[in-house]
């Protein structure tokens, strides 16, 4: 099995009858990916793009067995969508919605939590393993399979990269978008053991941001215990500081937070880090293991 | 992001029972006697600017009155000043009260643990960056079950109180948990927070709510104190703006290769100005929309960095030269475009046939965009 | 445990902005009109003894008035009433509405999942234990992160509503949810809800507080209406005091054993009549008083029935001689007392010295006792 | 080791300065119970018994490797009490505080189940296990080593029966007391497999109340999993029913919670079913497994 999800994951769309889901849940079809079934409350017993709809979230595991699900529910309901998968018995929840409250989502966390239930996202591009399965939006044209794990906390510049090492011939094992919000359900730190143990990745690229610690918090598993090697990149080294958060985040950070802060942490961790997201590819190519063909 | 001022945030306090000095708000000197007597606000009182920006009391935006004649000299003074950039419209007057001793607290969120902290410091009244480490308590706090009893009796330790003014502060850290919570902040800090006999008084309130959760709250929809107008339009089209001092505009798909544009064109000796985040978008009318707002903002030349990904490069492409062809003769300016991924080649030849070269690459496309704007800097 | 009159959880429920009819509570026939003009209630409009006992309507404790005459005639006959040997001491006046249906809802708690359980059904304004199972919906909720979507709508469902309707009814949830928390209710039940037009509106309201949240809820601490004056005695007195039909009195400690006492006595033909429940306590002070309120109870035989664990056998045997002592020798009753455990031949010698025999065996002392209160019945 | 505690439970008393956690925490000292410290805060520093008392629970825990707590606090801040020795790493709490608001009690309850620890009580007498050890106030004297083990809801009345097979001659293996409120942390269905897989229980006496299903499920249990003789009586056959709760809790039993209920679904389970007390002994005696002398 690839990181997380397999060709087997059996894929539940809650919000599928909206636009993004449809769509999505079409692309992911193209993909190869397992859509079993899609849930709006009051639209059971619709089909869309093929897929059964279900008004509750229980009717369609009971139905269907589905064991993931996407989320394309508007802000506001996304907390008890999400809740409501959970109490269904669901394990991995990508949100793809965008503008959740962060006090929703620090509910959503520990609930999940406690419950055994792992959160990708929100506002994220999701989790795709080429030949394998998607759940989420990341666009299928950029992806090769291969043996390149990518973690990043962008959307866009993701998709960038991982055409990017495509074009250089190269192609991805698992790639996992974690979302740019200021609580995300997976980071690094909860997403590279599972890179460590996939044998199906020879070398990770790690696709950071400034803002929060997340990638500190990397760097210091990375050197501790991470034995792949490491390509890392970090957005926003020339932005602004204090354009987002006041003291009290300043301070939860101390120092940390910045572009230089994140990019030395890596390098001392020993991660080969690209100045610009151009310089990947190469990188990777020069990191990646060379094994003889199968 | 939703930033309070001070005399909101206290109005937010008043409403969770936190103790705060009397006080009334005026907009002009002539209003000051009668909201005096209104708050029975008595003399000596404290006149400040109602601005965002911190450092008011070394700018000379805080001041004291010891009759009415002084605090209307006061409100007019404060009235015609621009704080840091601000231009002031309210004062807040309020009561000096006998401060024993001044603290900080606040609430925020941690994002590595996923939790709100607790910070607390008997040294208040400066700036907590300038606060040593060791002097600060940090307690993080499960949103279930909340704040709990031996969280807040570290706080208070750290706080250095004890008796009476620790159980008003016992108190009040349930208020400020509460105010945290149900109003969806992402900050709330009290600083100083004043011992006052047994009392615990919060001198000043700076409250943030979180724009996400401004659903929950149209009491706070039309707070916007501190937004430029073209951010304040951006926002109504859910475009990302950020207005920086260079002379070269952006648009972009993602905050991620946003900033990473940002890197590349500060490496190469661009400018950056305006920063426009188009998000995930697939809807031409908000190219559009992003490229009227970066007109307004006058920029000297435009890059449009664009990875079609859910996005498709044609719809971005006729978005924008639609858009271009609505901008006057007088106010155009020079663009650089680059445009990749799905349906690259229908974009690139929509923008082709409109004029604009679409380069591939993300170095060279930079440098072209700085060369048109008049070279590095 | 504090049962609250309609009238007083239709004031909660006000505070929480759920939906109610007009209305306005009197205590004598005088005040009708001056409360019907002021709560805007127009005729016909229900006259409702405000008591705690069920059935009111079949009971002739709910009446109807087309003017004001006929709601002053229906108050003072009300108040005039004994319901269910409660006398009547309010009345609710409350405008009549256009019901189109009637709706059962209640919150309570499942001790087994150790959850909150909210029940609803379509068969509203009957008692509920009439209607079948399959008609009642029941969601348990989690206290984290409480009420949610889906399970609003699988409520919702059971309910038969829709559209307008069903948007009421989701927004009183969240209401009635917070009553259930925010009061620390042991019951929230609203039978009937009514829908009219758009609306869904309490008819009634029952809200049992949790008496141990008291420390909480000092708003209630006077609300002692189904109390009778010898259980507030005792609830003051931290004794646990029940009021049973038959004549002789049992004085035990712990509710398990109580109850098994209670249960022998029976089995032999005695009729217990009050019971008093020591709990753990090792405080000769408490059992005196138990032993006073016994007394007012003027029982014809008092059993005693004591497992020293906790407590000392001795303490007790002293506080209960003391007790002997002050009660005057005309009400003065025949005493049986089973006295084991903790230091239990002192606590024999010390009743055997004031002319009480303590028997070691429990049914032996049972029959003893019942032949002191007259024989078996 | 015996049912949830041994000789090497390393016990904590919460309110150990009150009088109250005084006298119980000499009394489990007495009772060969391994009492290593008390928390109070304010009181730290000071000596109870022979105990160091601390402010908090992590120092204590940190201090003297508690592992187990023993509750004395008073009801308005035993929530507080609880979760703070959850936070502190405890995974038993035995609560003999009574009166705690069963609103309060069920954040302990899943709080306590989210983080891995089991409440006993509230309002019980805890758990004893002659010659081991003891959490909670089950008075010494009626103990005395044996082979019958004992879950109840009741405080008093336990003490009667456990006294009463010791006057037969018979011992107890370990004696629960589960406390009779309306939210419990341990329940009959909780305990039962405990002592079903305590090698030193050879029957167990179960003594429930009228009220609730706790004995209806128990019952269930038995009569599916629970393979040793049962003892059971069930007080409060002759209590006049609805004195405690409305119409709502009414309904949830729907026909459960009255003694006959329970009575019929232990005997029908295949439980001993004792109609007084003082039966049960003589029952013990007649249903106990013979073993050949050690």
């Amino acid at each position: 099995m690839s990181v997380l999800v397999d060709r087997d994951t059996r894929i539940l769309v809650q919000g599928i009858t909206g636009h993004q889901g449809t769509v999505h849940a079409r692309n992911m079809k193209a993909f190869g990916a397992n859509v079993v079934a899609g849930a709006t409350p009051g639209k059971g017993g619709q089909q869309v793009e093929g897929v059964p709809v279900f008004d509750s979230v229980a009717q369609a595991v009971k139905a269907t067995g589905a064991n993931a699900t996407c989320l394309f529910v508007p802000a506001p309901f996304a907390r008890d969508a999400f809740l409501e998968a959970v109490d269904a018995g669901i394990q991995l929840a990508v949100i793809v919605t965008e503008h959740i409250p962060f006090h929703d989502m620090l509910t959503m966390y520990h609930y999940g939590r406690s419950k055994g239930a792992r959160i990708i996202g929100p506002n994220c591009p999701g989790i795709a393993s080429p030949g394998k399965t998607k759940v989420g939006i990341i666009p299928n044209v950029v992806f090769h399979p291969g043996r390149v794990g990518v973690i990043s906390r962008s959307g866009t510049l993701t998709y960038e990269i991982v055409n990017g090492i495509k074009e250089r011939g190269l192609g991805q094992s698992t790639c996992l978008g974690l979302g740019g919000d200021p609580v995300v359900g997976t980071s690094f730190v909860d997403a590279l053991p599972w890179f460590q143990d996939d044998p199906e990745t020879d070398l990770v690229v790690l696709v950071g941001e400034i803002g929060g610690t997340a990638e500190e918090d990397a760097a210091e598993y990375i050197g501790r215990k991470f034995h792949k090697p490491v390509i890392a990149y970090v957005a926003g080294r020339s932005a602004p500081p204090g354009k987002r958060m006041g003291h009290a985040g300043a301070i939860i950070a101390r120092g940390k937070g910045t572009a230089d802060s994140k990019l030395h942490a890596l390098e001392a961790a020993g991660a080969h880090v690209a100045k610009f997201p151009y310089e990947i590819p190469a990188l990777v190519e020069q990191y990646l293991p060379k094994r003889s063909a199968p | 992001m939703v930033k309070l001022a001070e005399w909101r945030g206290k109005e937010i306090f008043r409403r969770y029972g936190i103790d705060l000095p009397r006080g009334a708000v005026v907009r002009s000197p002539a209003e000051v006697a009668g909201a005096l007597t209104g708050a029975g606000v008595p003399f000596p009182c404290v006149v400040k600017a109602q601005v965002l920006a911190g450092g008011r009391g070394k700018g000379g935006a805080v001041r004291f009155a010891t009759n009415l004649a002084e605090a209307e000299d006061a409100t007019r003074a404060i009235l015609a000043m621009e704080f840091k950039g601000e231009k002031v419209r309210e004062v807040l007057l309020e009561e000096k009260l006998a401060i024993a001793r001044e603290l900080y607290l606040s609430i925020a969120l941690d994002r590595s643990q996923r939790l709100p902290v607790v910070m607390a410091s008997a040294q208040g009244g400066v700036e907590i960056e300038s606060v040593e480490e060791s002097a600060i308590a940090r307690v993080s706090v499960d949103p279930f079950p909340g704040l709990i009893g031996y969280e807040k009796r570290r706080l208070l330790a750290a706080l250095a109180v004890s008796g009476a003014v620790a159980r008003s502060v016992d108190g009040l850290l349930d208020q400020v948990w509460k105010v945290f919570v149900q109003e969806d902040a992402e900050l709330v800090e009290i600083n100083p927070l004043a011992i006052v006999g047994d009392r615990v008084v919060a001198l000043d309130a700076k409250v943030i709510i979180e724009d996400d959760a401004s659903f929950r709250h149209p009491e706070y929809a039309d707070i916007r104190d501190d937004r430029t107008p073209l951010e304040e339009i951006a926002r109504e089209k859910e475009i990302a703006f950020v207005q920086l001092d260079g002379n070269i505009g952006v648009i972009a798909n993602g905050a991620g290769l946003t900033m990473a544009t940002l890197d590349v064109l500060a490496e190469f000796g661009g400018r950056p100005g305006v920063f426009l985040d188009l998000g995930g978008t697939d809807d031409p009318r908000k190219v559009t929309e992003a490229f009227h707002l970066m007109a307004q903002a006058k920029p000297a030349a435009v890059f449009l960095n664009i990875f079609g990904g859910v996005t498709r490069c044609d719809t971005v492409a006729r978005g924008l030269v639609d858009a271009m062809q609505q901008v006057p003769a007088n106010e155009r300016f020079p663009l650089v475009a680059r445009i990749r991924g799905n349906n690259e080649a229908e974009g690139v030849a929509i923008l082709q046939k409109a004029g604009v070269t679409s380069l591939p690459d993300l170095k060279e496309s930079v440098q072209a965009v700085i060369a048109a704007a008049g070279g590095p800097a």
